[in-house]
Parts: C-alpha cells; sequence; structure tokens
C-alpha cells in the first residue's frame, strides 16, 4: 500500500503547488483584465456617440426587451448616452451578429431619433486580412450612418458588402439591422427618457 | 475574497488529482498484465508521448515493435537521436541472432512473356498493376517496371536483359522492402527465403495450365518431374505450381537438370553475371558445373 | 432549443462544416502520423470517437457541478481537464488490455495517443464552456449534456471521416509519380490541402 | 558547456520539431496568418517549453515513474495558463487573435515529448539548453511561415500597426494563401525546401570528408 500511497501525494502536491500558482496570477491579472474589457468598451462608446458626455446602463428591463426585439442576434448591453447636463443624447447598443469565423461583437451608436451615429467592432475572430476587412475598410462601417432614421431590413438591401467576405458583412448587417429592430420596439417609446 | 479564492482553487484542483491517482494506482494494481521487461525497457527510453510522429499509434506500440524486431531501433521520432542510441545500445546487449533472409523473384518470364496491350504510361509496376491488372497476360508475372529496383535501399535489385530483377545476394539484406513494393509481392512474386536455398521456381501462376502456357514460355507445367525426381523429397507441385521446401533442400541441382521448361535455375545468379569461383551452391552436386549457363 | 432539427444541424455542423481536422486545423499531429496505412487510421477514428464521448461527458461534468459554480474555473479549467482527460484515457487503456486483449489489439493501443490530441482538448473544453472557440454555429450559453454529447459525437465523426479519408488518399500517393524532393510529408501536405478545399466547399453548400 | 551549445542546435536544426519531426503542427499551420500573432505564440512556446523542461528536470528524482504523465501535464498546464492569463491582461489585440491555441500549446505533441524524452533523463542545465534549441527551433519556422503567408496574403506585413514591408499596390492579394488549405500548400512547399537544402549540405559535407 505505501507505494501507490507514494504516488498520490506526488501527484496531489503538484496539484497544490499548480493550482496555488495559477490562483495568485489569477488574482495579480484578474482586475487588468476587467480593466482592459472595460477601457475597450469604454472607447468604442465614445467613437460611435461622441458628444455624449457620460453612459449610463438601461437597466436589465431595457435589456431584456431589447433582447427579445433582436431575437437571433444576441445583445448583451444597452447603453444611454447623456450629455453634460443630463439630457438623452442618443444609446450605445451592444450586439453580436454571426460572421464567418465566429460571433462579431458591435457597438452600435444611435442618437435619440434613431439614427446611426457610429459602428465600431469590439471582438472578432474573422480570417486575417480577409474578414478583417469589415474592419480596415473605413467605407464599411460608415455607410451606415446614411441609414434613414428608424431605418428596417427594406433600407439594409442597398448596402453593399466586402467582395471575398460576403459572410463578414453579413455578420456585422445583421448587428445593426437588430439594433434598428431595438430601437424601433423598445428605445423609441422610452425617447422621453424618463 | 482573495484568500478564499485561492483556497477553493487549490482545493478543487488536489481533490481532481487525488480522485484521478487514487483510481489510477488501485486499477494499475488490480488490471496488472504482466509484459515483457524488455518491452518496458525500451518504452521506458522511448519520450511516451504517443504523439504519432512515427506512424505507430503509441510508444508502447513501438517498444514492441523494436523487441520483436519489426521495427528499426530509431523508429522513435520525436525522441529523435539520444533515445534512439541508448535504445540500440539496450537491445544490442540482448540481440538475439535473427536467422537472415535474402529476397527470391518466382518469375522466368520478362520480355518472353505475352504482352496484353502496349503500355505507355508512367515506368512503375503499381501504375501499370492498376491499369487492367497489368501489362502482361499472366496474372502474376513480373511487370519488370523496376519498384522493387527503385525501392531497394541497399541497390540490391537490377534489371538484367531478359527485363527481370535479378537480386545480388551479398547485397540483400531480407529487409522486405522489395516484397513491400512491388504490386505483386504480396501474391508471392518476390518473397523471403532462407539465405543459402541453393535454388528457385521461376513460376508463380496459379491459373490452369492451358491459360499459363499461352501467357508465357517460360511458366511451371506442373510435369511433377521435378518431385519425382528430387532425392531430398523437398520438392512438391501444389495447386499445379512447384513449391521447394528449403529445410529438406540438400542443393543437390537435380530438379534443376530435369526441368523440360528450365523454370528452375540457381538462385540469385544473372545471366549476365559470370559464375564466380568459389561458389558454395553445393559444390558435390552433380547437375550444377553443366548447367550453369544453359538455363538462360 | 433541442428540437431534432436543432441536433441534427449541430451534429452536422460540427461534422462536416467546422471539420475539427481539415477547417479548425486542431488535431494535426496524429493526422499526418496515423495516416501512413489504413487499418491504423480506422483503429484510431474508433478509439477517438470512443474517448472523445468519454472525455467530453466528464468535463461538462466536472464543468457545471464542480469548476463554475466554485468560480474558480476560469484559471483552472486547462490543468483540470487536461488531467481528466490523461487519466481518463489511462484508466481505459488498463481496463481494455486487461478485460479484453482482443479489442486492445484493435483499438487499444490508439488510446495513449489521445491524450496528446489536440482535438480531444479542444471538443472536451467547448462542449463544457462554448463560445470559448469561436465555433462558428454558435452553440448558446452553455450545452445541456445531450446536446454537449451530440456535438461531440459530430466532432469526433469528422475527425475519423477526415482522417480515413486521407488514409485512403496517402496509400495512392506512394505510387504516385512524385519529385523525389517532394516524396512523403510534403506531398502528404499538399494533399491535406486539396482535400481541406473540399471541406471549405462543404461549408459553402449550407450558405455559411 | 560543449554539449549545452550541442543540444541547443540540435534542437534548431537535426531536431527542429517541425520541418523534421512534424510534431506540433496544430498551432503552426492557424496562427500563421499573422507575423505578430506567430511572433508571440512562438515566445509562448518557447517560455512554457523552457520553464516546464526546466522543472520537470530539476524534480526528476521525486517524481516517480508510475505517475510522471499527469504530473507533467499538471505542469505543463500551469505555465501555459500564466501565458494565457498574462496575455489576456496584457496584449489584449494578439490575445484575441492567438485564442484558442495557447491553451491547446499543452497538449502540443513537441513539449509532452520533449519533456518526456529529454527533460526527464538530463540535468537541468542540458533541459534548458533542449527547451530553448527547440523552442527557437518552432519560432524561427513559425515566423517564417508567417512572413510568406502574410506578405502573400495581405500584401502587407503589419506589426503593432505598422507597415514593416509592402507588395507594390497593385498586388491583388490571393485570399487562398490566407485560408486553411493555403497553409498546407505552403508549409509543403516550406518542407520540401528545407528538405531540399539539407539533403545538399549533407552531399557537400560528405563530399567534403570523403
Amino acid at each position: 500500500m505505501g507505494k501507490s500511497f507514494r504516488l498520490i501525494i506526488a501527484v496531489v502536491v503538484t496539484c497544490v503547488v499548480a493550482a496555488g500558482g495559477l490562483a495568485v496570477t489569477y488574482l495579480a491579472t484578474k482586475d487588468r483584465i476587467a480593466e482592459q474589457v472595460r477601457l475597450a468598451e469604454e472607447n468604442s462608446l465614445k467613437t460611435v456617440l461622441p458628444d455624449a458626455a457620460e453612459f449610463v446602463d438601461a437597466g436589465s428591463g431595457v435589456l431584456e426587451a431589447a433582447q427579445t426585439a433582436a431575437d437571433d442576434v444576441d445583445c448583451s448591453a444597452v447603453y444611454r448616452a447623456v450629455s453634460a447636463d443630463g439630457s438623452l443624447v442618443g444609446w450605445g447598443l451592444r450586439v453580436a451578429g454571426r460572421g464567418y469565423g465566429g460571433p462579431i461583437e458591435l457597438v452600435l451608436g444611435l442618437d435619440s431619433t434613431g439614427k446611426v451615429t457610429g459602428v465600431t467592432i469590439l471582438t472578432m475572430s474573422e480570417t486575417p486580412g480577409l474578414g478583417t476587412k469589415v474592419q480596415s475598410e473605413e467605407w464599411f462601417l460608415e455607410q451606415f450612418k446614411q441609414l434613414p432614421e428608424g431605418f428596417d431590413s427594406a433600407d439594409m438591401k442597398e448596402l453593399d458588402t466586402i467582395s471575398g467576405s460576403t459572410k463578414s458583412s453579413r455578420g456585422v448587417r445583421n448587428g445593426v439591422e437588430a439594433g434598428g429592430r431595438i430601437y424601433t420596439d423598445v428605445l423609441s417609446d422610452l425617447a422621453g427618457g424618463e | 475574497m482573495d484568500l478564499m479564492l485561492i483556497l477553493k482553487a487549490v482545493l478543487t484542483l488536489s481533490a481532481l488529482g487525488l480522485i484521478t491517482s487514487a483510481v489510477l494506482s488501485t486499477a494499475a494494481r488490480r488490471f496488472y498484465v504482466e509484459v515483457d521487461p524488455r518491452v518496458e525497457a525500451v518504452a521506458a527510453i522511448l519520450p511516451g508521448s504517443n504523439c504519432g510522429a512515427c506512424g505507430n499509434p503509441s510508444c508502447f506500440a513501438v517498444a514492441e515493435g523494436i523487441v520483436e524486431g519489426t521495427l528499426p531501433v530509431n523508429a522513435c521520432v520525436a525522441g529523435g537521436q539520444s533515445c534512439a542510441d541508448s535504445i540500440a545500445v539496450l537491445m544490442g546487449a540482448e540481440a538475439c541472432a535473427v536467422a537472415s533472409a535474402v529476397s527470391v523473384r518466382a518469375c522466368g518470364g520478362g520480355n518472353k512473356a505475352e504482352r496484353a496491350y502496349e503500355y505507355g504510361g508512367v515506368q512503375s509496376c503499381a501504375a501499370v498493376a492498376r491499369l487492367a491488372g497489368g501489362s502482361l497476360v499472366c496474372t502474376a508475372g513480373c511487370l519488370g517496371y523496376g519498384d522493387c529496383v527503385e525501392a531497394c535501399p541497399f541497390d540490391a535489385i537490377a534489371m538484367d536483359e531478359r527485363g527481370l530483377p535479378v537480386i545480388d545476394l551479398d547485397a540483400c539484406t531480407g529487409c522486405g522492402i522489395c516484397v513491400h513494393n512491388c504490386p505483386r509481392g504480396g501474391v508471392g512474386l518476390l518473397s523471403l527465403v532462407p539465405e543459402n536455398a541453393p535454388v528457385a521456381v521461376r513460376c508463380n501462376a496459379h491459373d490452369k495450365i492451358k491459360d499459363r502456357k499461352a501467357a508465357c514460355s517460360a511458366c511451371c507445367i506442373a510435369c511433377k518431374k521435378c518431385e519425382r525426381a528430387c532425392p531430398a523429397d523437398a520438392i512438391h507441385v501444389i495447386d499445379a505450381l512447384a513449391v521447394i521446401d528449403y529445410e529438406k533442400c540438400t542443393a543437390c541441382g537435380t530438379c534443376v537438370s530435369v526441368c523440360p521448361q528450365n523454370c528452375i535455375d540457381i538462385h540469385g545468379r544473372a545471366a549476365s553475371i559470370p559464375p564466380r569461383a568459389g561458389d558454395g551452391y553445393g559444390k558435390n552436386a552433380p547437375g550444377f558445373a553443366v548447367q550453369d549457363q544453359a538455363t538462360e | 432549443m433541442s428540437t431534432v432539427g436543432q441536433l441534427a444541424l449541430l451534429f452536422i455542423g460540427a461534422a462536416l462544416i467546422n471539420n475539427i481536422l481539415l477547417t479548425r486545423f486542431i488535431g494535426l499531429c496524429p493526422f499526418f502520423g496515423v495516416s501512413g496505412n489504413f487499418e491504423t487510421s480506422l483503429g484510431m477514428s474508433l478509439a477517438v470517437v470512443f474517448v472523445m464521448t468519454l472525455a467530453s461527458t466528464s468535463t461538462w461534468v466536472v464543468w457545471t457541478f464542480l469548476l463554475e459554480p466554485l468560480g474558480v474555473g476560469e484559471f483552472l479549467y486547462i490543468p483540470a481537464f487536461i488531467l481528466i482527460i490523461a487519466s481518463l484515457v489511462q484508466f481505459v487503456e488498463m481496463y481494455m488490455r486487461k478485460v479484453s486483449p482482443v479489442l486492445y489489439r484493435a483499438m487499444g493501443i490508439y488510446l495513449p495517443l489521445i491524450t496528446t490530441n489536440c482535438a480531444v482538448l479542444a471538443t472536451a473544453t467547448e462542449a463544457a464552456k462554448p463560445g470559448f472557440f469561436k465555433m462558428n454555429i454558435d452553440l448558446g450559453a452553455s450545452l445541456g449534456l445531450g446536446e454537449a454529447l451530440i456535438y461531440t459525437l459530430g466532432v469526433s465523426a469528422g475527425f475519423g471521416f477526415a482522417l480515413i479519408s486521407f488514409a485512403a488518399l496517402r496509400e495512392r500517393l506512394d505510387i504516385a509519380p512524385v519529385p523525389k524532393v517532394m516524396k512523403g510529408n510534403p506531398m502528404a501536405f499538399i494533399t491535406a490541402g486539396l482535400l481541406s478545399l473540399a471541406y471549405v466547399g462543404i461549408a459553402g453548400w449550407f450558405g455559411l | 558547456m560543449g554539449d549545452w551549445i550541442k543540444t541547443f542546435k540540435q534542437g534548431l536544426s537535426i531536431e527542429n520539431p517541425l520541418t523534421v519531426l512534424m510534431i506540433g503542427l496544430c498551432a503552426t499551420l492557424a496562427v500563421s496568418t499573422q507575423v505578430q500573432g506567430a511572433l508571440f505564440m512562438g515566445l509562448a512556446v518557447i517560455f512554457v517549453l523552457t520553464m516546464s523542461n526546466a522543472i520537470i528536470s530539476a524534480f526528476r528524482k521525486l517524481i516517480p515513474n508510475e505517475v510522471r504523465i499527469p504530473i507533467f501535464i499538471v505542469i505543463i498546464a500551469s505555465f501555459v495558463t500564466i501565458v494565457d492569463l498574462t496575455m489576456k491582461a496584457f496584449m489584449p489585440g494578439i490575445y484575441q487573435f492567438l485564442g484558442i491555441w495557447i491553451p491547446l500549446i499543452v497538449v502540443n505533441c513537441a513539449i509532452l515529448g520533449r519533456a518526456e524524452a529529454f527533460a526527464y533523463h538530463n540535468k537541468v542545465g542540458l533541459a534548458i539548453a533542449d527547451g530553448l534549441g527547440m523552442g527557437v527551433g518552432y519560432w524561427i519556422v513559425i515566423v517564417a511561415l508567417a512572413f510568406i503567408r502574410e506578405l502573400l496574403g495581405t500584401g502587407k506585413i503589419v506589426m503593432f500597426d505598422a507597415t514593416l514591408i509592402g507588395l507594390p499596390s497593385g498586388y491583388a492579394p490571393p485570399g487562398l494563401v490566407l485560408l486553411f488549405p493555403g497553409a498546407f500548400f505552403i508549409f509543403g512547399f516550406m518542407i520540401a525546401i528545407t528538405r531540399a537544402l539539407g539533403e545538399r549540405a549533407e552531399k557537400r559535407r560528405k563530399a567534403v570528408t570523403s
């Protein structure tokens, strides 16, 4: 019995040392990781809604309503963009359409009338050089700004996709389209900004 | 809170470690299967990462292969040179003398064999064998495009003017690569025989005698003359093809002289290579001296 | 969510569209090593299907009942999962060698090869914690045990399918007239490239 | 000191994990679409390989033979997780690109294989040399592959948002190079070339010595 006892002790000791080490590293890096994520979110919201001073989470009630409106595209955050004096400037939405390599997380900026003020891509795993053209080709994200207020899937048809990465461009377009639906169903009647 | 997290992490992983190693050690005892210690010794040297880069499923399979002799000492790719040397030392110490073998060709047709069609494609036996079973009427004869010549790592095979590969006994190490590479190696065209086998039947046909004769003039016609004449009862005609039992064969050479088709001849000597003095083939056999050149 | 149609799509998606070997590049080490001859790849694929299902079930159980509730999963999942897979493989190998040597001869010898197989760890982690590998068929926030199993069966079927088709190709390769310097591995890579082109094509059928 | 260098050199050429031993391919082909990503992937492999080799050979007397595989795996997995966490914290961009390939280093056949074959039977110094040698060997091949693929695939090499080298703008990059099949083709040709060069060097060396 002694022999296998020694084996088990050897394994357990290694596990204890490994787990301890990992826990410490995790704690050391935990805040920085959270910080990174928040920072990325922060400045992407700023780029889409430049004139907003502050972003307030719109609360879980609004988020659920938005998720039902977006149905197949999942929406993970809704922010109310307020200017310095507290009046509603617009909305920041985080939606994720499905591209070729996986979900493409977008931050969509809508002003109080529902017009797209800007779109930036938070994370994606498209094929570098092909799928990532949705980000590097400036005209692609800019074209969403020409959409009229309260746009719907019909208006989306005229937007053109990037040759060679139709799936990635369709992923981004689905995300923005879902944002439009969220606005018309949920946010437009909240425009009063209680 | 942080201390709690560290504690929880340490507890979970060590619990997992405890369970897994406990299960393994009890299983190791209950399921113990005795294994040849040499295999275990070799397995201990091998990296044991079972990466499959050498084409074998696992390091243990490689260890078994090396001990059985089916795999070379440097079979392990990942282990590299250091691992190969230590295994060689281990195996060297216990390498028992393996009876060395040589390869033999069971076909005497070559250019004499009838052609089913003119073949102008890739000059390789494997390729022609794929085209309607090969360019010869005979279904078991040597196609003559030299895959064995090319495959032999020891350059022990050379094509002679009859369009047949001849195996040089001194260079041949019996590794069997030519048998593996010949599309008809599996059906007996090329096979490994004991190194000192003196004579060989130069035919591999299994079809009816009538078809054989139409396909090639140098075929065995199963007349059984060799079987009756052989003093040592070492040659028998089994399903219409003469087969030599090399344990009994005393290299007397009677079958060579008796065969009407000259289908049995001296093993390993091409017509073009003159007989070397001091050939060890059955010196006292009456038929040998006379038959030296007659068969070719 | 788990209508039969959904599960079927999950299976086909994992097996063909996102074939783990040829379109996700996971598990290539044995792919080039073992596909040398046909029988070994048959035995290998069987062993992979068997072990991958076992591995994914155990990692799913450990993740949902042990790692997730304690909140330590985020950084412990790599050592925990690989420890489970390694011990599982060693246990199954010992068990099989003792109980049925015949089955061991056919399939068991490939078991150790699966411990270091990236595909098993990748699928086990994906079944336990979907979205981690960003497979482009999104599996939703978390998979029920049934879906995890279907997903793993799909992936291992895809693995086996790719391995066997490649092994058949490679047998033909040995006799193909190939320039000397390309013989062997380089040519195997070019064939694998063509095979993966075909699989990328399959994804096209489904309009993905 | 002599054999330290010998082991190091061995890792680079004769036993180069990728071109010669052909192990650890999974990550190489996937990550080599970007030089920047391949660079850090190589560094991660070097770090994990060297550290785990060092620790394993340091404790080789204590690690019982029967349970050596689980213990090696836990050690390697911990180093991989450390790399995983630090990269997620300090280099989110690159972590985003490398994604799953960091955790998969733990099952990378090269590392477990070398740790087992070499580290467990040798002194720490040699083990580190072997780790570094294999790691750098791996690193060179992966960066070379990435260089070719990124240059051909996108027409320019971008490192930390600075374009280092760009092909003339008229160059229309074929998409295939970046997709998975392209990786197979290019890697196949690369092995052929390295093998041809190796053979020629071998012939020249033999011609000189004989």
